[in-house]
C-alpha cells in the first residue's frame, strides 16, 4: 500500500495542493519534494532493495520498473529547472498559464504513473488518455497562436488515436473468446501466460490497431504531426518532459501487446510492422532535416527519429531490443538537456528560427557548449551513451535476418546527422551581432541539471551497471529473447 | 608499461591546468609543461620497451589491475613513438602561438582542452586493443580534432571545412562497425589479438578488405577520398593541422597495417589496387598541389600525396604477401612504415612553419609574400630541409624512405620475373615523375615565399625562441635520419619481423648498403665545406662585390616583375588542366593606353567541386520537393491513421 | 672494395673531370667546322674557365645565401654523380646496390639548387629559366628511368656499373633494344645539359634560353662553378651513352677504352651536326619532344618484353 | 433487442451523412446517447441491482445532457453559422459511407463465422468508427470536428457492448470522464481559436509547418 500512495496517490493529492495555494514557489517546493520521493521510491524497487505489491489494476515486472524509473527521473529534472524556467518574462496572457503549471505537472506524474504500472489494459488506457489530457493545456502554456494550434492538434490527434487503441483492446478481448481468457478481466499478466491460444486473427487485428492508436502519442510516422507540433510549440520542459517519458509511456502500451504476441504464430507479422513503423518514422525524419529552419521542429523530429530506432530495434529482436532499451534510457537523458539549452537559446533569442540565431557559442557559452555536447550525444558519438546502444542495435540488424536494414538505416542516419549539424553549427557558430550584445550569461540550475545529465549519459555508457543489465536481459526474457 | 599510463594521465592532468587557472598566460604554459613532461615520460618508455622489443601481448598490468584493453605490440609502439615523437615540438610550438592570441585577449581554453584530449585519444587509438575501446578513442579522437578546428568559429570556410571533416569520420567510423562486428562475429572476440586467426580468401575476406581500405583510407585521404583534406587543414589552427596531417591521417595507414595483420596473405589484385591508387594519389595530390597559392591547402595536397607514396610501399608489401615473398614485403612495408615516421616529421615542420609565417604576415597566400629570407635567415634554412627533405631529394630523410621503396620495385622485379619488371618499371617512373613534380612545386613555394624581392611590405618578421626551438628539432630529426639511417631502419626491421613477416628476420632492409650512403652524404657535406674555402679564399683574392641584379640593360626592376607562383607553375597546370579544374581569368585590354588588368588562376578538386558537392545539392533539392507528408491540416492527419491502417490490415490479411 | 677498383675509380672520375672541358671543345670546334668557320682552339673551354676564376664575383643586391651556396652544391652534386659512371672496364669510384637512384636523385638535388639559385635574383629573366628547368625536369626523370632504369629492371641489377656490364649481344633484340635505348638517352642528353634543339647555348637573347638564363647574374668563381658543373654534367650523359657499347669490348680494357674514345668523337659529331642543321624548338613544343623521347622509351620495352 | 437499437444507430448515422446543419448533429450525439442508455439498460430486464445503475446514469448524464448542452452553448456563444461547410457534396459522401457500410457488414459477416459476436451492433459500431472518422475527414468546422469524434466514441462504445467486455464499472467511467474532459478541452481551446484568430474551420489552422 505505502508504494501505492507514494507513487500514485501523493502525487494526485499534491495536484490537489497546488490547485488550492496560490504561490507558484511553495507549489515548486511541493511539486519538487513529490517529485524527489517518487524518483527515489522507483529507484529503490528499481535496485529491488523493495518488493511492491500493489492492489487492484497495478503491477510491477522488469520493464515497468525501468520505465518508471526513466519517468521519476526526467520528471524530476523538469520539476527542479520548471521554477527558475517559470521566472522568465512571458506575454501578460500567458501569466495565467503560471497558475496551472504545476498542477498539471503532478496530474501528469499521476497519471503517468498509473500508465506504467497499470496491469490492466483498460486501466492503462484511461491512465494514457488522462496523461494526453494533462499535457494539453501545458502545451498551451504560451497562450499564443502557434501554441493554441499545437494543442488543438495534439488533443484531436492523440484522441482519435488512442481511441483506436480501445478498439484494439476490444480487439483483445475478442481474441479471447472461445478460450479459457473467455471473459476474463483484461490482465496482460493473464494474457502473455496463455497468450498461444489466443484467436491469432483478431490478435493482429487488435496489435494493428493498439500500435497506430498509440503511434499518434510515441510519434512513429506518419502519425507523427500532431506530436512534432505539440513538442516543438510546448515549452521546453514540457517538450523534454514529452519526448523524455510521454513517448515511452506510449511505447510501453505497444510494448505490452507485442510481448502477448511474442509466442504466437503472429510474432513475425508484429515484427514486421514494427519495423515498418521504425523505418517510415526515419524516413520522415531524414526528409524533415533537409527542409527544417526551426530547432525545435528540428529536435522534434530528431525525437521522431530516436524513437523510430527503438521501435526498429524492438521490430529486429535480439541484441538490437536490448539496444532498444538501453536506447529508450539514453535517450530520455540526452532528449532533457536537447531541449533544455534549447530552451535557454529560445529565450534569449525570442525565436525559434534557426536564422535569427547565431554565434551562441560566444554569447552564451555554457548553453552553446552543453547544447554542442547534446548534439554530439545525440548522434552517437562516445563516450556518451547512445553510442553503445546504437552500437548494439546496429550488431543486432546486421546479423539479423534482414542486414540490408542496417544498410538503409545507416545512409538514413548518415544524412540526418548531415543536416542537423549543418543546421545547428549554423546557430552556434558565427560571429557576434551588435543587437545580440549583452551581459554574458551566469551559471543557472539548468545548466547545473544539462552537465549532471550529461555525466550520467557518459557514465551509464561506460560502466553499464550490473542490476541495469539484469534489469534489461530479464525484460528480453519477458520478450522470449534468449541473450 | 606503466609509466605510459602515468605519462597519460600526465597529460590529461594538463586539461585541469588549462581549466582552472584563472590566469590565461600561466594556464597556458602549466599545461604545457605538464604535456611536454607526460610525453617525455611517454616517449622514452615506448621506445625502450620498442628497442628491448619487450612486446607483451595481454594481460597488460595497467595500476596492478590485469586487463586486455590494451596491447603493445610493435607496431602499436611503433606509431606511439612517431605520435609522441612528433607531438613534443608541435606542442613546444603550440605555446608560442598561443601566446599570440593570448596577447590578443582571446581564450584559448577550448584549445587547450581540446589538444590534450586529441593528444591523449590518438595515443590509445595505436595501442588500443579491444574493438570497442578502440572505436570509442577513434571517435573521441575525431571529435576533439573537429572541436579543436573550429578555434576561429567565426569564419564561414572554417565551419565549413571543419564540418567536411566531422562528416567524413562520422562515414569512417559508420564502416568500422560493419567491419568489427563482422570481425567479431568470425572470431567470437573483441579482442585485436584474436582476429587475425581467420585466413583463407572468401567473400567475407574481401568484404573486410573492401571495409577497411575504404574506411581508413578515408582516414588516411587516398585520392577519391582525399577531398576533405585541402578542406580542414588550411582552417584549422596551425597546432591542429600540423598533428592533422602529421599524425591523424597515419591512423589510416595504422589501420590499414592491421588489417592486413587480421588477415593475411592479402590477395594480389588487391595490392595491385592499393598500388595504383597510391600512385595516383602521389601524382595527383602534387600536381593539385602545384595550382595552389595558399600555403597550407598546398601542404595539405602534398600530404595526399605523401600518403600516396606509404600506399605504394603497402601495395609492394601485399603484392609480396600474396608471393609469400619475404624480401619484398620486408622492403614494402618497411618504406611504408619510415616514410610515415619521416612525412610525419617533414610535415610538421612544414605546416609549423606555415603557421609561423601566417602569424607574421596575416596571409597564407603565397603570392603575396617574398624575400622573407632576409628576415629570418636561419628560418628559411629550417624550412628548406624540410621542403628537400619531402622532395625526397638527399641526404636528408625523405630520400630514405624513398630509396627503400624504389629497391621494393627492383627487388619484385628480380624475384617474380615474366610482366613484372614492365610493371614495376612504370611504377618507379611514376615515382620519379612524382619526384620531379614535388621538386617544382617545392622550388616554387622556397623561391617565390622566401627569395626576391618582397612583393607586400612585410611589417615585422619575428620567430621567438620556442618556434625556432621546435623546427629546429624537426629539421634535427630530418638531417639525422637522412646522414645515419641505420638505427630507425634497425627498429623498422624489428616492427617488420615481429608483426608482419612470419618467417625468420630476413634483413633485405639491412643488407642495402647504408654505410656507403652515409658516407656519401658525410663527403658532400665535407665538399661543400672545402669548396667554400677555397672560394673565399678566391673571392679575398679577386674581390667580391654587390651590384643590382642585371635586367638585360633595363633599370628599375621593381618586385612586381618578378615571377609568380601562378606564372611559375602555369606551364604545368596545363598540361592537366581538366582533371585539376586549372581555370584562369584574365583581365586586359590592349588599346594604346592599356587600363588596370588582372590575372587570377585557380584549381578545383575533382571529387570536391564537380562530384560531392553538385550530387549533395540535386539530392537535397529533390528531397525538398518531396511534398509527402508535409501537410498542415489536422484532417490529413486522420486521414492518415485510416489508410495506415488499412494497409496494415492488408498486409495482415495477405500474411497467411 | 679492395685498392685496386678504388684508384680504378679514382683514375676515371679524374678522368671525366678533366675531360669533360675538352669534350664541348671538340664540339664547337666541329660546329665550326661544319659551318665553315676555323673556330677557337679544342682548349678553349679551359681558357674561359681558368678566366673565370680571375674574374671579380658579383652578387645581385636582392640575393641572398642561396646563390652564394648553389654553385658548391651544383658541383658536389654533379662529381658525386659523375663518381658512379664506369669509363670502360674500370670500378666506378661509388658503386652499390641501387646507386643508380642516389644518381638520379643527385641530379634532382643539383636542379632544386640551380631552380632555387635562379629565382634568387628576383629578376623575371632568371625567373623564366627556372620555370622551365623545373617543367623540363619533370619529363626528363623518366626518359632516364625507361632507359638505364629499364635495362636494370631487365638485367635485375641495380647499380650502373653492373647494369651497364648485364649487357650481353647475343641476343638480337636485345641488341635492338640496347640501340634505341642509347637513342633516347641521346634525347635526354639534349635535354639536361640545354643543348639545341631544346636549347640553345650561344644565343644572347635571354627570352629563348634555359640554362644560361638562369645563371645571367653570376660571375666568377661562381660561374666558373656553375659552367664547370654544366661541362661535367653533359660529359656525364654522353658516358651514359657511350656505356652502351662496352659489350663490343670483350672484356678487355685497351678495347674498352678504344670504344669509349670513338665513341665520344662520334657523339660529339652528332651533336655538332645537330647543332648546325636544327634550330631550337618553340618552348610549347618541347615538352611534346620530350614526351617523344618517353614514347620511344616505352614502345621500346614493350616489343622488348614480348619479343622475348 | 440489441440488433434493433444497433440498426436505429445506423439509420442516425445516415442522418448525419445527409444533414446539412450543425444543430442536427447535436441532436443526433443526443438520440445516439439515449440509445447507448437504453442498451446498457437492456440486462435489467432479467435482474435489477442497484450498483449496475451507476454506469447507464452517468452516461446518460455525460452523453445526454451535457456535452449536448455544452456545444450548444459554443455554438451560440461563437455563433458559428448553422450549416456545416462539407468539402465534397452531400451525395458522394452518402455513397461513400454506404459503400463503408456495406464493407463493413460483409467483414464482419465473415469473421463472425469464426468467432461469436453479434453481427449487427459489432458492424454498426464499427460503421459508427468509420462514419465518424468521414466526418472529420470531410467537414471544415472545428465544432463538426468535435461532432465527429463524439460519433467515433459512441461507436467505439456500442462496439464494446457488442464485444461482450464487461469492463470493470470504475474504468468504464474513467473512459467516459476521459471523453468528458477531452470533449471540455475542446471546447475551451474553441473558445480560444474564436478569440484568437477569426473563423473556427481549420483552414485558419495552417501556421505549424516546416
Amino acid at each position: 500500500m505505502l508504494e501505492f500512495s507514494v507513487l500514485i496517490l501523493i502525487p494526485l493529492i499534491a495536484a490537489v495542493v497546488c490547485y488550492l495555494i496560490k504561490s507558484i514557489r511553495s507549489q515548486y517546493v511541493i511539486s519538487l519534494i513529490v517529485g524527489a520521493f517518487h524518483l527515489l521510491f522507483s529507484f529503490i524497487i528499481f535496485i529491488g532493495l523493495y518488493k511492491p505489491n500493489l492492489p487492484f489494476f497495478f503491477s510491477t515486472d522488469s520493464l515497468s520498473k525501468l520505465f518508471l524509473l526513466i519517468l521519476s527521473n526526467v520528471y524530476f529534472w523538469v520539476v527542479l529547472i520548471s521554477f527558475s524556467y517559470l521566472k522568465r518574462p512571458v506575454t501578460l496572457k500567458a501569466q495565467e498559464g503560471k497558475k496551472y503549471y504545476f498542477l498539471l505537472l503532478n496530474f501528469y506524474l499521476f497519471a503517468n504513473t498509473a500508465a506504467i504500472l497499470s496491469n490492466h489494459f483498460g486501466m492503462y488506457w484511461v491512465a494514457a488518455e488522462a496523461t494526453t489530457l494533462s499535457v494539453a493545456p501545458l502545451i498551451y502554456y504560451y497562450r499564443n497562436e502557434e501554441s493554441l494550434e499545437a494543442m488543438w492538434k495534439y488533443l484531436f490527434l492523440v484522441s482519435v488515436g488512442i481511441a483506436f487503441a480501445f478498439i484494439g483492446i476490444l480487439f483483445l478481448t475478442l481474441s479471447a473468446n472461445g478460450t479459457i481468457m473467455e471473459g476474463q478481466q483484461l490482465f496482460f499478466s493473464e494474457f502473455v501466460k496463455n497468450a498461444a491460444k489466443l484467436n491469432p486473427v483478431w490478435l493482429k487485428a487488435s496489435f494493428i490497431f493498439i500500435f497506430v492508436g498509440l503511434s499518434t502519442k510515441i510519434g512513429i510516422a506518419p502519425m507523427h504531426s500532431g506530436d512534432v507540433d505539440a513538442t516543438s510549440n510546448a515549452p521546453s520542459p514540457i517538450a523534454a518532459l514529452m519526448s523524455g517519458s510521454l513517448r515511452i509511456t506510449a511505447l510501453l502500451g505497444v510494448m505490452r501487446i507485442f510481448q502477448i504476441l511474442t509466442p504466437t504464430s503472429s510474432y513475425e507479422f508484429a515484427k514486421l510492422i514494427l519495423i515498418i513503423g521504425g523505418l517510415l518514422s526515419l524516413i520522415v525524419a531524414f526528409i524533415f532535416m533537409f527542409k527544417v529552419n526551426n530547432y525545435k521542429r528540428l529536435l522534434a523530429y530528431s525525437s521522431v527519429e530516436h524513437l523510430g530506432i527503438i521501435t526498429l530495434g524492438i521490430g529486429i529482436g535480439g541484441l538490437a531490443f536490448a539496444g532498444a532499451m538501453f536506447h529508450t534510457i539514453y535517450n530520455s537523458l540526452n532528449k532533457m538537456v536537447l531541449f533544455f539549452t534549447a530552451g535557454n537559446i529560445h529565450s534569449r533569442f525570442k525565436t525559434r528560427e534557426v536564422n535569427g540565431v547565431s554565434a551562441v557559442i560566444n554569447l552564451m557559452p555554457w548553453t552553446g557548449w552543453l547544447f554542442l555536447l547534446s548534439f554530439f550525444a545525440i548522434s552517437a558519438i562516445p563516450p556518451f551513451g547512445i553510442f553503445f546502444s546504437e552500437l548494439m542495435i546496429f550488431r543486432g540488424m546486421l546479423f539479423s535476418d534482414k542486414p540490408w536494414i542496417l544498410a538503409i538505416t545507416m545512409f538514413l542516419l548518415l544524412f540526418i546527422f548531415i543536416n542537423m549539424g549543418r543546421t545547428l553549427f549554423q546557430m552556434l557558430y558565427g560571429e557576434k551581432e551588435e543587437k545580440n550584445i549583452q551581459e554574458k550569461e551566469s551559471f543557472e540550475i539548468i545548466h547545473f541539471a544539462a552537465i549532471v545529465l550529461l555525466i550520467l549519459l557518459i557514465a551509464i555508457g561506460i560502466i553499464s551497471p550490473g542490476i541495469l543489465q539484469e534489469n534489461i536481459l530479464s525484460i528480453s526474457k519477458d520478450f522470449g529473447i534468449r541473450l | 608499461m606503466d609509466t605510459l599510463f602515468y605519462s597519460l594521465l600526465l597529460q590529461l592532468s594538463s586539461i585541469a591546468a588549462g581549466i582552472f587557472f584563472t590566469e590565461k598566460k600561466k594556464s597556458s604554459a602549466a599545461s604545457h609543461i605538464l604535456l611536454l613532461a607526460g610525453l617525455i615520460t611517454g616517449f622514452i618508455a615506448a621506445l625502450t620497451a620498442l628497442i628491448n622489443s619487450d612486446f607483451t601481448l595481454k594481460d597488460i598490468q595497467m595500476f596492478g589491475i590485469s586487463n586486455n584493453l590494451f596491447r603493445f605490440d610493435a607496431l602499436g609502439l611503433y606509431f606511439l613513438c612517431i605520435i609522441q615523437l612528433v607531438a613534443i615540438p608541435t606542442t613546444i610550438y603550440s605555446y608560442s602561438y598561443l601566446k599570440h592570441y593570448i596577447e590578443k585577449g582571446k581564450s584559448v581554453r577550448s584549445n587547450l582542452v581540446f589538444y590534450a584530449v586529441l593528444l591523449v585519444s590518438t595515443q590509445l587509438v595505436v595501442v588500443a586493443n579491444h574493438a570497442i575501446f578502440f572505436l570509442v578513442c577513434w571517435e573521441v579522437m575525431s571529435t576533439s580534432a573537429y572541436l579543436g578546428m573550429n578555434f576561429e568559429k567565426g569564419k564561414k570556410e572554417v565551419q565549413t571545412g571543419s564540418f567536411y571533416y566531422l562528416v567524413m569520420s562520422h562515414v569512417v567510423v559508420f564502416l568500422l562497425y560493419i567491419f568489427f562486428f563482422l570481425l567479431h562475429n568470425q572470431t567470437n572476440s573483441w579482442l585485436f589479438s584474436d582476429f587475425h586467426l581467420l585466413s583463407g580468401t572468401g567473400d567475407l575476406f574481401i568484404v573486410l578488405y573492401a571495409l577497411s581500405l575504404i574506411a581508413f583510407g578515408m582516414k588516411a585521404g587516398f585520392m577519391p577520398f582525399h577531398f576533405w583534406l585541402p578542406r580542414a587543414h588550411p582552417i584549422a589552427p596551425t597546432v591542429f593541422s600540423a598533428f592533422l596531417s602529421g599524425i591523424i591521417i597515419k591512423t589510416g595507414i595504422y589501420g590499414i597495417l592491421r588489417t592486413f595483420q587480421f588477415l593475411n596473405p592479402a590477395p594480389e589484385w588487391l595490392g595491385w589496387l592499393v598500388l595504383a591508387v597510391g600512385m595516383i594519389s602521389a601524382v595527383y595530390g602534387v600536381w593539385y598541389a602545384l595550382a595552389q597559392h595558399d600555403i597550407k591547402s598546398l601542404l595539405a595536397y602534398h600530404s595526399v600525396e605523401n600518403i600516396g607514396i606509404i600506399g605504394i610501399g603497402i601495395g609492394i608489401g601485399f603484392i609480396g604477401s600474396a608471393y609469400h615473398s619475404i624480401p619484398i614485403q620486408i622492403l614494402g612495408f618497411g618504406g611504408a612504415l619510415l616514410h610515415t615516421l619521416n612525412h610525419a616529421i617533414f610535415k610538421s615542420l612544414l605546416f609549423v612553419g606555415s603557421g609561423v609565417i601566417y602569424q607574421n604576415l596575416g596571409t597564407r597566400n603565397i603570392e603575396q609574400m617574398g624575400g622573407l629570407v632576409h628576415y629570418g635567415k636561419y628560418f628559411v634554412v629550417l624550412f628548406l630541409i624540410g621542403s628537400i627533405a619531402i622532395s625526397g631529394i638527399p641526404p636528408f630523410n625523405g630520400f630514405i624512405s624513398e630509396f627503400i621503396i624504389y629497391n621494393g620495385f627492383f627487388t619484385t622485379a628480380k624475384e617474380l620475373e615474366n610482366y613484372y619488371p614492365l610493371l614495376m618499371l612504370i611504377s618507379a617512373v611514376g615515382l620519379a615523375f612524382v619526384g620531379g613534380l614535388a621538386v617544382a612545386c617545392f622550388t616554387k613555394i622556397n623561391s617565390i615565399m622566401f627569395l626576391g624581392k618582397e612583393r607586400k611590405e612585410v611589417k615585422h618578421f619575428k620567430i621567438s625562441f620556442y618556434e625556432y626551438l621546435s623546427l629546429g628539432i624537426f629539421a634535427l630529426l630530418c638531417i639525422v635520419i637522412g646522414f645515419y639511417p641505420q638505427p630507425f631502419i634497425g627498429v623498422v626491421n624489428k616492427v617488420l619481423i615481429d608483426g608482419f613477416v612470419p618467417a625468420a628476420p630476413s634483413s633485405s632492409l639491412l643488407n642495402i648498403n647504408w654505410q656507403l650512403l652515409s658516407i656519401i652524404f658525410i663527403t658532400v657535406i665535407a665538399g661543400i665545406i672545402l669548396i667554400y674555402l677555397w672560394k673565399k679564399s678566391i673571392q679575398k683574392k679577386y674581390g667580391r662585390r654587390i651590384s643590382t641584379a642585371w635586367g638585360c640593360g633595363y633599370e628599375g626592376l621593381n618586385p612586381r616583375m618578378q615571377y609568380t607562383a601562378s606564372s611559375y607553375a602555369d606551364e604545368l597546370n596545363e598540361i592537366s588542366k581538366s582533371v585539376l579544374g586549372y581555370h584562369k581569368k584574365v583581365i586586359a585590354q590592349n588599346d594604346i593606353f592599356p587600363a588596370k588588368g588582372s590575372f587570377e588562376s585557380h584549381s578545383d578538386d575533382l571529387v570536391d567541386k564537380k562530384i560531392l558537392l553538385p550530387v549533395f545539392k540535386s539530392f537535397s533539392e529533390f528531397i525538398a520537393r518531396i511534398k509527402f507528408l508535409s501537410y498542415t491540416d489536422i484532417r490529413y492527419y486522420i486521414a492518415f491513421i485510416l489508410i495506415i491502417i488499412t494497409i496494415y490490415s492488408l498486409i495482415a490479411f495477405l500474411w497467411s | 672494395m679492395e685498392l685496386t677498383s678504388i684508384l680504378q675509380g679514382i683514375i676515371s672520375l679524374v678522368l671525366i673531370l678533366g675531360l669533360s672541358p675538352l669534350f664541348v671543345g671538340l664540339v664547337n670546334k666541329q660546329k665550326a667546322i661544319f659551318t665553315g668557320r676555323i673556330g677557337a682552339s679544342l682548349l678553349q673551354p679551359y681558357y674561359e674557365l681558368m678566366k673565370l676564376i680571375k674574374k671579380e664575383t658579383i652578387n645581385a643586391t636582392s640575393s641572398s645565401f642561396i646563390s652564394a651556396v648553389t654553385p658548391m652544391i651544383n658541383f658536389i652534386a654533379v662529381v658525386i654523380a659523375a663518381a658512379m659512371l664506369p669509363i670502360s672496364f674500370a670500378h666506378p669510384l661509388i658503386s652499390f646496390e641501387g646507386d643508380i637512384i642516389l644518381f638520379a636523385y643527385m641530379l634532382g638535388l643539383a636542379r632544386f639548387f640551380q631552380v632555387l639559385a635562379a629565382m634568387d635574383i628576383g629578376s623575371s629573366f632568371e625567373g623564366m629559366g627556372a620555370a622551365r628547368e623545373a617543367t623540363f625536369a619533370v619529363f626528363a626523370e623518366p626518359i632516364f628511368f625507361f632507359t638505364v632504369g629499364s635495362i636494370a629492371f631487365i638485367s635485375g641489377f641495380t647499380s650502373i656499373y653492373d647494369i651497364y656490364h648485364s649487357i650481353r649481344l647475343d641476343n638480337l633484340s636485345f641488341v635492338v633494344f640496347i640501340i634505341v635505348c642509347s637513342i633516347s638517352v641521346f634525347i635526354l642528353a639534349v635535354t639536361e645539359c640545354s643543348r639545341m634543339p631544346v636549347d640553345d647555348p650561344n644565343t644572347h637573347l635571354e627570352l629563348t634560353m634555359i640554362h644560361e638564363v638562369m645563371i645571367l647574374d653570376n660571375s666568377g668563381i661562381d660561374l666558373f662553378l656553375y659552367q664547370y658543373s654544366s661541362y661535367i654534367k653533359l660529359f656525364i650523359y654522353v658516358i651514359l651513352e657511350a656505356s652502351f657499347f662496352y659489350p663490343f669490348a670483350v672484356q678487355s680494357y685497351t678495347l674498352g677504352i678504344i670504344i669509349f674514345l670513338v665513341v665520344i668523337f662520334i657523339l660529339s659529331a652528332a651533336l655538332a651536326a645537330v647543332e648546325t642543321i636544327t634550330s631550337r624548338f618553340k618552348m610549347k613544343n618541347i615538352p611534346h619532344y620530350l614526351l617523344f623521347a618517353t614514347a620511344i622509351g616505352i614502345l621500346n620495352l614493350l616489343i622488348y618484353t614480348f619479343t622475348r | 433487442m440489441q440488433n434493433i437499437l444497433s440498426i436505429l444507430f445506423c439509420l442516425s448515422l445516415f442522418y448525419l451523412a445527409v444533414t446539412p446543419r450543425v444543430k442536427a448533429y447535436v441532436a443526433v450525439l443526443r438520440f445516439q446517447g439515449i440509445l447507448l442508455t437504453i442498451l446498457l439498460m437492456v440486462p435489467f430486464v432479467e435482474q435489477f441491482s442497484v450498483f449496475a445503475v451507476i454506469l447507464p446514469a452517468t452516461l446518460f448524464i455525460i452523453k445526454v445532457i451535457i456535452i449536448p448542452r455544452y456545444i450548444n452553448k459554443i455554438i451560440l456563444e461563437l455563433d458559428i453559422k448553422r450549416t456545416i461547410e462539407p468539402t465534397i457534396q452531400q451525395f458522394n459522401f452518402l455513397l461513400l459511407v454506404i459503400f463503408s457500410f456495406i464493407v463493413i457488414f460483409l467483414a464482419s459477416s465473415i469473421l463472425s463465422l469464426t468467432t461469436n459476436i453479434e453481427t449487427i451492433p459489432f458492424a454498426s459500431g464499427f460503421a459508427a468508427v468509420t462514419v465518424g472518422i468521414f466526418i472529420i475527414i470531410f467537414r471544415k468546422k472545428l465544432i463538426v470536428h468535435v461532432c465527429g469524434f463524439l460519433v467515433l466514441e459512441n461507436g467505439i462504445f456500442l462496439f464494446g457492448t457488442a464485444v461482450a467486455s464487461d469492463l470493470p464499472i470504475m474504468i468504464e467511467i474513467g473512459v467516459l470522464l476521459d471523453v468528458f474532459v477531452v470533449v471540455f478541452l475542446m471546447g475551451i481551446a474553441l473558445n480560444r481559436i474564436s478569440s484568437t484568430f477569426e473563423g473556427f474551420d481549420v483552414t485558419i489552422l495552417r501556421r505549424l509547418k516546416d
